[in-house]
């Protein structure tokens, strides 16, 4: 499967509701550097990540980044024992998932 | 310094953030290819998926005219036409993905060496340095 | 967030300045013209006095006289298509004009055989470009 | 000693490269049309070329990363890929205006038609790219550039009233120009001045020549020094187009026309100088924008890239280059006029200058990159105000392109 299928993807709550779209996907380095897939960035507003602004290490006060944050906030990691199932239509999460913050440490 | 068998482990990678359109290096810092998509497992469509089942991982980074065609202006490559360059290849993932291989022991690089065995490498002067 | 729609966006900016290749010079024709081969007539002037003064080389005084004839075409030409309410002023242009480029090719021509402008010549660039300039700005 | 040396070095070659056919051409179409009522736009481009240069040069050095490549990786393939479009386009149409000034120069030395020139000047571009150093090419075609100096020279020569001249500076439209016209050449004055092939060839020439953080300071000297040099030769070619061109309502429309001032300024011997500095900086240019075609293309694509590599380990790189030139050469053959494709060559440098501008400014303040060497405070302030004046002139030179009929 292609990583820029499931990117752009619509996630939809259990009730229906939709909560934004797919923009990343987190994976974690095991033991044997095999990269294993830990959880799914969604961001409700732009459906495509902008220059990286919401994970990017920007500090200086620059107008700019203030607005593309603007842009992007409120984006959220979804733990992928939360998605319960992938349709043609879009991915659907399981009920009561969490919602982690997105910034990489 | 003998490069790092593969990226540290418990490192976090966000594939898209950092390893889509980024920049692929061989061994020797030679550019190879730039990562058109990323090939995970495959997940099965329309089905209740087992929460405790092992996640997917990355296989393999994918480059090429498909896929990048493709994805440029919609439509789906034929996995035939994947060219693939195996994620248990990567050392590292900083501002470019490094490599533990030379650019042309890898499939990836065909087009680099058609060009340069029946062009570029046939002009006088095309083999050795700038004097 | 640009997405299939990039690659028109950017098509439309330069279709439209493509556009206006085809020629749609504002302002008015007849005086264009004039301005143009005022223009060039005077650097053919310019360069003949350099020529003179023994300042410049004769490659590159034959160079300057070759560019501006090419701009006295492209002003006749352009003169000759365009129609202009001004009939009388347009025709009155384009004898200036021709005038000019006679004395050009003359002065062309000595700038190859013998390789020296005569007073002669040199006399009727200065007036078909003065005659030129006047008619510009009138 | 060596350290002297290559300092100045660095600072003579971004003297001598700063000029190129679109600073030649279109500050004596300016200076004879305008005056120095336009000088004001040389210097707010040349503020911008260093900022810009400077902040390109550094993340190429921090980061290691080529212009291109961030571009692609921060924007993404799609659009990543419309800005290559356009920035290899734009790229394409100055080299066929740099190899075009390189015949127009050895048709005012020989009288013969530059048409013959063109194939020979586009061999001559070639060869050197295959064969010469990096380093070599650049510092050949800086210091002869700098006979380029005649200009500034010229105008003591021309003994002029400085009083006047000093008003001159005095933006303020002349009656035979309209408003639309002074801002058509505004722009096309600024997109002379920060012509984004510079970038991606000061960014990829700092992946050439390998600098680290260690070259900061000598790459900050080069780009404060030399560029604003560079500024005032071509407030020079302006000055003296103004001082015996503009009296006498001759338009500049050709190379020919540009160098009469210093003919007349210093006979032989001037024209000896302002031929061989128009020479060596189109050609010089003429072969960083033929790099840069390969840049741009192998940086997005990922390709090997680079003139330090022997051509063989850059095969797709060279081959870019190759047809490149093919093309430039057959569009000159068609007999197109070179002065034509140069100026509008700088009002579409002036139209892409965003596309690659933002990710830079972008790119030099992401601590991944740049770790501390992100920009400072003074740097961003500029910065943003340079995106504000950018971005105007971008979305302003199409409609003034068209009220203006480029520039009639």
């Amino acid at each position: 499967m292609l990583l820029t299928e499931l990117l752009r993807m619509r996630v939809v709550e259990v009730d229906g509701t939709e909560v934004g779209r797919v923009v990343d996907a987190r994976f974690r380095i095991d033991a044997q550097g095999g990269a294993r897939l830990v959880g799914l960035i969604v961001s409700p507003h732009t459906r495509a990540p902008f220059l990286g602004y919401e994970r990017a290490a920007l500090d200086e006060p620059l107008v700019l980044d203030r607005f593309l944050r603007w842009l992007h906030r409120g984006s959220f990691l979804v733990d992928w024992p939360d998605v319960r199932r992938l349709d043609d239509d879009g991915l659907h999460l399981r009920e009561g998932y969490e919602r982690r913050p997105s910034t990489l440490p | 310094m003998i490069p790092r068998p593969h990226p540290e482990p418990g490192r976090l990678v966000d594939a898209e953030f950092q390893v889509l359109d980024r920049q692929v290096l061989d061994r020797n810092g030679e550019p190879v290819v730039t990562v058109d998509d990323v090939e995970i497992t495959d997940i099965p469509r329309g089905v209740e998926l087992d929460p405790d089942a092992d996640a997917p991982v990355i296989e393999n980074l994918l480059s090429g005219s498909a896929v990048l065609g493709t994805r440029l202006f919609g439509g789906r490559p034929p996995e035939s036409r994947w060219q693939r360059i195996r994620w248990s290849h990567v050392t590292e993932i900083g501002t470019a993905v490094e490599l533990n291989t030379t650019a042309d022991r890898l499939d990836a690089s065909w087009t680099e060496r058609w060009v340069r065995n029946h062009l570029i490498g046939r002009i006088p002067g095309g083999r050795h340095a700038p004097d | 967030m640009p997405s299939r729609r990039a690659l028109p966006i950017l098509a439309g900016p330069a279709l439209a300045g493509l556009l206006c290749l085809a020629g749609c010079a504002t302002g008015d024709p007849v005086d264009s013209s004039l301005k143009q081969a005022a223009a060039a007539q005077s650097s053919i002037v310019l360069a003949v006095d350099l020529l003179g003064e023994g300042k410049a080389t004769l490659p590159a005084t034959r160079t300057t006289v070759d560019d501006a004839l090419r701009e006295l075409a492209s002003a006749e030409q352009s003169l000759g298509e365009s129609p202009t309410g001004r009939r009388i002023d347009q025709i009155a242009a384009l004898d200036d004009i021709r005038d000019a480029t006679d004395a050009a090719l003359a002065a062309r021509r000595e700038l190859d055989d013998p390789g020296t402008v005569s007073r002669h010549a040199a006399a009727d660039l200065d007036d078909t470009a003065s005659e030129l300039r006047k008619a510009a700005t009138s | 000693m060596k350290r002297l040396f290559a300092v100045a070095l660095g600072i003579l070659t971004a003297i001598g490269g700063f000029v190129d056919i679109g600073d030649l051409v279109t500050n004596a179409v300016v200076g004879s049309r305008f005056g120095l009522g336009l000088a004001w736009v040389t210097v707010l481009g040349v503020v911008g070329i260093c900022l810009y240069a400077n902040m390109s040069g550094r993340v190429a050095a921090v980061s290691g990363r080529a212009t291109f490549e961030i571009i692609r990786e921060r924007l993404g393939a799609r659009a990543g890929m419309a800005n290559l479009a356009a920035s290899f386009l734009i790229n394409l149409m100055t080299m066929t205006a740099e190899i075009g000034g390189v015949a127009l120069v050895f048709q005012l030395v020989t009288g013969i038609d530059p048409l013959l020139w063109v194939p020979l000047a586009a061999f001559g571009v070639w060869i050197v790219v295959w064969r010469a150093k990096f380093s070599a090419l650049e510092n050949a075609t800086g210091l002869l550039g700098l006979s380029l100096i005649v200009f500034a020279v010229a105008v003591f020569l021309l003994q002029p009233d400085w009083g006047h001249l000093g008003m001159q500076l005095i933006p303020r439209i002349p009656e035979s120009e309209s408003g639309s016209t002074y801002w058509y050449y505004a722009i096309a004055l600024f997109g002379a001045a920060m012509t984004p092939y510079e970038v991606f060839f000061f960014s990829s020439g700092g992946i050439e020549e390998g600098w680290t953080v260690k070259d900061l300071g000598q790459t900050r000297a080069n780009v404060l020094v030399g560029f604003p040099l560079g500024g005032i030769l071509s407030i020079a070619i302006a000055a003296c187009a103004t001082l015996v061109l503009l009296p006498q309502a001759i338009d500049v429309t050709s190379l020919s026309q540009v160098v009469l001032p210093v003919v007349q300024a210093g006979g032989t011997i001037a024209f000896g100088f302002v031929v061989v500095g128009i020479a060596a900086a189109t050609f010089g240019a003429a072969l960083e924008t033929t790099l840069s075609s390969g840049y741009t293309l192998a940086q997005y694509f990922g390709w090997s890239w680079g003139k330090f590599r022997r051509p063989a380990r850059a095969a797709r790189f060279h081959l870019i280059m190759l047809i490149g030139l093919v093309i430039a050469v057959l569009v000159l053959l068609t007999g197109v006029d070179p002065i034509a494709v140069t100026e509008f060559s700088v009002v579409f440098s002036a139209i892409a200058l965003p596309l690659t501008y933002i990710p830079i400014l972008i790119v030099a303040n992401d601590r991944q990159y740049m770790g501390r060497h992100v920009n400072g405070k003074l740097v961003n302030a500029l910065g943003l105000v340079f995106l504000v004046v950018i971005v105007a002139a971008s979305v302003a030179a199409i409609p003034l392109m068209i009220i203006t009929g480029a520039g009639q």
